[in-house]
């Protein structure tokens, strides 16, 4: 076969296929480029359950948000990596979603651990990012692009002794998990009765993360009969402690926290939940539109009930996305201004009164109590000495 | 164009670990003793390093070498207790290990519970604070360092004694070699290594907390180590490399990244028991084939 | 603290209830080092696919009997695989090569069954066995425990008579005692190491069933809080002895529960374990029950 | 005569629980001797070695090598001072070149103090180790792992090991076990040189009556962990408490 020809032949399907590849290319509409918003959560290993909660919560409200719009009018997009709960993988996270992923803002679907480890890269790079659900007070020190929609332990402490209050309890045990979320709402538990109810705790123990044989702790507090046990787990230890409990003969109230706030919790504790009351920021019963829709829509979508957490992950996006209309611009600045003026936003979690000077959302809580496999309001928690995060 | 700090991380993370490994090479591959509780040892040298610069106010140049000392001792400490136990409980004994000194570092309060320490200071040289490319270079004569002190055990009469204990700790002894001295060393060096990378790990991720250290973290270690070849110089360095990157480049399939993970391991284990690199593997042998081939 | 004496009933009944938990997962190892020397973690891997087995079973027909049947032939099938294909071609490589590939198959086991079933815990309630407690003295006990601990006695019993009085147990017993004089025998010895994979795993599975009642829940990390501690039992019994890995269980178990209640909780309970392990290590190296060589 | 002997015994007992496997057993080796030391399984001859070479702590009495005390040292420290052992089932470094097996030897001056961080890897010690290896014959395997080696040449290896230690006395557990006629032959030649080019005292453990008495200049015999009889092999050949002995085993003698 003739060379040239060949060579003319290649060149000009080169030139064919450029040509193509160029007008395609600019007659092509311009695309509205999504804003995008980063996200981690440990979606594998053991905290998977809680991260995959997160995600669909976060996922939910991207799709809520764009169905209406989006912001700026953009639409949303989440990019979101698995930190396995692991800090160091949070940490290389975080400098992917900066550097390569390049987004506006991030959010945390994850636990404490991770949320404090990747806070300090996206204060360092001056993101904006929102912790859902994490509790550590350290988040969201002194760091002034760091926020957080969820609860706090010292609020969630006080509202537990709250509780104990409403059920005239004076002599109350406490058994905490010992990791600083329980450790912490023990202490502002125990220092609420004391101080504030002037009531006695007269058994104060602590245990591991992901014990499951709690016979031992409840036995001696079945010798000291008290009038309510306080017990902040989260809601696999939960549902072993009321279980337990229930199996040893023991007929004190139990009073839990945001931990249990997991139809998970109902499941492995079946009957023996009855009767339990917990500190939550979800209101299930709830006649808020907002709150009712993203129930409804979180079932249709997951197949399972919301939980606490899925709920945090959806106010993050939320607020955030708030946050960057109110701005007008993508600029962190801008939004972080914009996160610090924000003012009584409706959550699901509760209406978003402020974000104090360090960041932490001031919003009401609410109790629940178990009454046929289903939590149902209880009493709601608005007295600002309790729900008014230190500083 | 300027590398990114995602890839500047991942860098320094390898080479951190890599000077664990190549520890644990020295006490497992060398000399032939198990330990699955490398990473405690990792935790005593970042926790030595994070309170003697924290609460101490010592410079980083002094809480290194420190570090790597401390867990050096640390090291002895378990190699003595070893010293008469034969294979399966030496191997739960360094488990054990492992456990016990999470829950210390979970335990006393000096080690900050179950959030450990936070801000841990960079280090920092004439005023100017090593970050990024910085602490890279730092990391990186570290490691060149003790992957010299690698290749001069492994040339010295300690190695061969190693290598000999490993082989038959009978025939040893009657050939002169203090078996239970040079067993305590190679826990001891082992360790000090794990110490020095474990200071580098406090100092680069400001932070150290128990559940770095755990026994989960010491079966990666030993996976990185037994991926690239036991008794081996550069197995440990390219199985350290190739179990750090490997996730990063599945990173979109994160869900199925253990699985992975494991089956890897499984199946290496399984049909190449030395490693990648290790005596008598398939790669070792081509790479032979192929050296000899040039000098043929 | 001191206790009135219907407490410490009450916690020795929960201390022997711990160890049994112990038990279930150690008898099924300390069968699989005897003959093999392995420590084999995967085990627990093969006690939560049980559970799981069991549970699934439990959902579609609502019959126990089936979910036991089920979970035993699932966890035989799977322990022998895991024989065959893993540790008897890597017998002759130094022993922590089929540990390390014990670890592995017992993380992906449950990374597996984690995307199968999904990660959440779930509640594993069985109408048959109703969750009621008896009050015996002043001491409670609950229906699901009596249950708990017959079927496992039935199960020690059984144990000790096919190894006491059948062929196949008695060839066991003998290939522990000397493996290498075993294995020269030839085929009858990978029989024998069969039918011990396969009384183990059934063992396990079950074990995952009854554990998976006991605290009304399946997850698809239950093996961590019995793997490791597992394991501590059969050294502290001296690896392989059967006698050692049931008395080592309760001592434990019984130990535990008395630790925390009069010293409260000092430390997680696995570093106390391993504590209890490495000081008897340092008196005895060969475990209480083990052998001098 | 026992003062001026290489190494002697006293009262040396070792008790496993309740097996007596040495009980009261007195010997000495002169310079420059070949000892043969015999008797049937079990009577306690390789418990003997293991206690001389330090392996095992004796229960009751004393070993002394040139009239000092050895029977609390550790194996590694009896080796230094020039007591060298081979082992009844052969223990090489099997992943290690035969030349580097006897280099190990060569590093006992190295491996107390801190002088083990010198490099082995010198001339001199290569050219001790070749030597050796060509007195004991292997040394066209020197590169090659230990683990190929047949049977009979790593038997030759665990006596080039100890060889490369400068031994005063060499104990050798059984040298021709598990080999030919053929084999044996040779080896026992190597030993005689041995002797005489190097002037090594030698302590024999023999199985193989014939071995032990063709070499030997003096035996004892061993049974029940009590020395029964002592003398040249001529006389032991004769003596009817050995025959007693041997026949009770299900041994011929000679």
């Amino acid at each position: 076969m003739d060379k040239k020809l060949a060579v003319a032949a290649i060149i000009v399907i080169i030139i064919i296929i450029g040509g193509a590849i160029a007008w395609w290319y600019l007659t092509k509409p311009p695309a509205v480029q999504p804003i995008k918003i980063g996200f981690h959560a440990p979606l594998t290993g053991f905290a998977a359950a809680d991260g995959l909660s997160a995600l669909h919560g976060a996922q939910l409200a991207v799709q809520h948000i764009n169905a209406k719009g989006g912001v700026l009018g953009r639409p949303l997009k989440l990019i979101y990596y698995d930190d396995a709960c692991d800090p160091d993988e949070a940490i290389a996270i975080a400098h992917k979603l900066i550097e390569e992923d390049r987004v506006v803002a991030a959010i945390s679907g994850s636990y404490s651990h991770p949320t404090l480890a990747a806070s300090a890269i996206f204060n360092e790079s001056g993101i904006p990012y929102i912790s859902a659900y994490a509790v550590h007070p350290e988040i969201t020190r002194d760091k002034p692009y760091v926020f957080r929609v969820g609860l706090t332990g010292v609020p969630e402490g006080k509202a537990m002794g709250y509780v104990a209050g409403l059920l005239n309890a004076t002599r109350v045990a406490i058994l905490y998990m010992d990791i600083p979320f329980g450790t912490t709402l023990a202490e502002n538990a125990k220092a609420y009765i004391e101080d504030v109810l002037g009531g006695e705790v007269i058994y104060y123990e602590k245990y591991e993360l992901g014990e499951t044989d709690f016979s031992t702790w409840l036995t001696e507090i079945k010798a000291l009969n008290p009038d309510a046990i306080l017990a902040p787990a989260y809601y696999s230890e939960a549902a072993h402690i009321v279980s337990q409990a229930k199996e040893l003969g023991i007929t004190a109230p139990i009073i839990g926290c945001e931990g249990y706030d997991s139809p998970k919790f109902l499941e492995l504790a079946g009957d023996a939940a009855e009767g339990t009351i917990i500190v939550t920021d979800l209101d299930r019963d709830s006649p808020r539109e907002l709150v009712q829709t993203f129930l409804s829509d979180y079932k249709n979508m997951t197949g399972i009930e919301a939980d606490m957490v899925g709920a945090s992950a959806y106010d993050a996006v939320l607020v955030l996305a708030k946050a960057i209309e109110a701005a007008g611009s993508l600029d962190p600045d801008d939004i972080v201004n914009a996160l610090k003026n924000l003012e009584n936003v409706e959550m699901v979690t509760g209406t978003l009164y402020y974000f104090t000077e360090q960041g932490n959302a001031c919003k009401p809580m609410v109790a629940q109590i178990v009454r046929e496999g289903e939590f149902h309001h209880y009493a709601d928690i608005t007295d600002p000495d309790i729900i008014t995060p230190p500083e | 164009m300027q590398i990114g700090m995602y890839y500047i991380t991942l860098l320094i993370w390898i080479l951190i670990y890599a000077i664990a490994v190549m520890g644990l090479n020295i006490t497992m591959g060398y000399a032939g003793q198990v330990n699955l509780g490398q990473a405690a040892f990792i935790g005593i040298g970042a926790f030595t390093s994070a309170i003697l610069t924290m609460k101490f106010g010592i410079s980083f140049w002094i809480a290194l070498p420190l570090s790597g000392l401390i867990s050096f001792i640390a090291g002895m400490l378990l190699g003595a207790i070893s010293i008469r136990l034969k294979y399966d409980f030496l191997a739960m004994t360094t488990i054990g290990f492992n456990f016990i000194m999470v829950a210390i570092f979970l335990y006393y309060p000096i080690f900050g519970g179950s959030f450990g320490l936070l801000g841990v200071p960079r280090p920092r040289i004439f005023g100017y604070k090593l970050t990024g490319v910085t602490y890279l270079a730092l990391v990186f004569v570290i490691f060149l360092i003790c992957l010299l002190v690698n290749i001069w055990i492994e040339r010295s009469w300690l190695g061969l004694a190693f290598e000999a204990i490993r082989e038959d700790e009978d025939a040893a002894q009657t050939l002169g070699i203090d078996v239970k001295k040079f067993k305590v060393l190679a826990f001891a060096i082992g360790a000090g290594m794990a110490g020095i990378a474990g200071s580098l790990y406090a100092h680069f991720s400001m932070r150290v907390a128990y559940s770095d250290f755990t026994f989960a973290k010491s079966i990666e270690l030993l996976s990185m180590c037994i991926l690239g070849g036991l008794g081996t110089v550069y197995g440990p360095i390219i199985g350290t490399a190739l179990v750090i990157i490997l996730p990063e480049i599945f990173r979109p399939l994160r869900q199925y990244r253990l699985i992975m993970h494991t089956l890897i391991l499984i199946i290496l284990l399984r049909f190449q028991p030395q490693g990648l690199l290790g005596k008598g593997s398939y790669l070792e042998t081509k790479i032979k084939k192929w050296i000899g081939g040039f000098q043929k | 603290m001191s206790f009135s004496i219907d407490v410490f009933l009450q916690l020795l009944l929960n201390g022997i209830l711990m160890g049994v938990i112990y038990m279930i997962i150690a008898l099924g190892l300390t069968m699989v080092y005897g003959l093999l020397r392995i420590l084999h973690i995967a085990h627990a891997g093969v006690y939560t696919l049980g559970a799981y087995i069991a549970f699934s079973t439990y959902v579609v027909t609502h019959n126990i009997f089936l979910a036991i049947i089920a979970a035993s032939i699932v966890c035989a099938i799977l322990g022998v695989i895991i024989e065959r294909s893993l540790y008897l071609p890597l017998l002759d490589k130094p022993a922590y090569i089929p540990l390390i590939i014990s670890i592995a198959v017992y993380l992906l086991l449950a990374e597996v069954i984690a995307q199968i079933w999904g990660h959440y815990p779930i509640g594993f309630h069985v109408e048959e066995i109703p969750r009621e407690s008896y009050e015996i003295g002043k001491v409670m006990i609950g229906f699901h425990q009596i249950i708990f601990l017959a079927v496992i006695t039935g199960f020690i019993l059984a144990l000790w008579l096919i190894i006491n009085k059948t062929k196949i147990g008695l060839a066991s017993r003998a290939a522990s005692q000397d493996f290498e004089m075993a294995m020269a025998m030839g085929e009858n010895v990978i029989k024998v190491i069969d039918f011990n994979f396969i009384i183990g795993s059934i063992l396990a599975g079950i074990g995952g069933l009854l554990v998976g009642i006991y605290y009304a829940k399946v997850f698809p990390y239950m093996g961590d809080i019995v793997a490791y501690k597992a394991l501590v039992v059969i050294v502290i019994g001296g690896l392989g002895s059967i006698a050692g890995a049931i008395i080592g269980a309760l001592i434990l178990g019984i130990a535990e529960t008395f630790l925390i209640a009069t010293l409260g909780y000092l430390l997680p309970r696995e570093a106390f374990a391993f504590i209890i392990m490495i000081i008897l290590l340092l008196f005895r190296p060969q475990g209480l029950f083990g052998k001098v060589e | 005569m026992k003062g001026s002997a290489m190494l002697r015994t006293e009262n040396l007992c070792k008790y496993f629980g309740g097996v007596r496997a040495l009980d009261g057993v007195n010997i000495y080796v002169e310079k420059e001797e070949i000892l043969g030391i015999i008797g049937p399984n079990g009577a306690g001859k390789t418990t003997l070695f293991n206690v001389i070479s330090g392996f095992y702590k004796p229960t009751k009495g004393h070993v002394f090598y040139m009239n000092k005390r050895i029977d609390r040292l550790p194996p590694a420290k009896i080796a230094k001072m020039g007591i060298s052992r081979t082992f009844q089932i052969v223990k090489p470094f099997r992943d290690l070149t035969v030349l580097q097996n006897v280099i190990v030897a060569c590093g006992k001056d190295y491996y107390f103090g801190i002088s083990f961080v010198k490099s082995y890897y010198r001339k001199d010690i290569i050219e001790k180790a070749t030597r050796i290896l060509e007195e004991v014959g292997l040394s066209e395997y020197k590169d090659s792992p230990a683990k190929v080696l047949p049977i009979g040449h790593l038997r030759r290896l665990e006596i080039a090991r100890a060889l490369a230690l400068d031994p005063q006395i060499l104990l050798l557990d059984e040298p021709t076990a598990g080999m030919s006629h053929k084999e044996a032959v040779e080896i026992m030649k190597l030993v005689s040189t041995l002797r005489e080019e190097r002037g090594v005292t030698i302590m024999l453990v023999e199985h193989n009556m014939k071995v032990a008495m063709e070499l030997s200049d003096r035996m004892y015999v061993l049974n029940y962990g009590k020395i029964i009889a002592e003398g040249p092999p001529e006389e032991i050949k004769k003596n009817p408490v050995v025959i007693e002995a041997y026949l009770g085993s299900g041994y011929k003698v000679g």
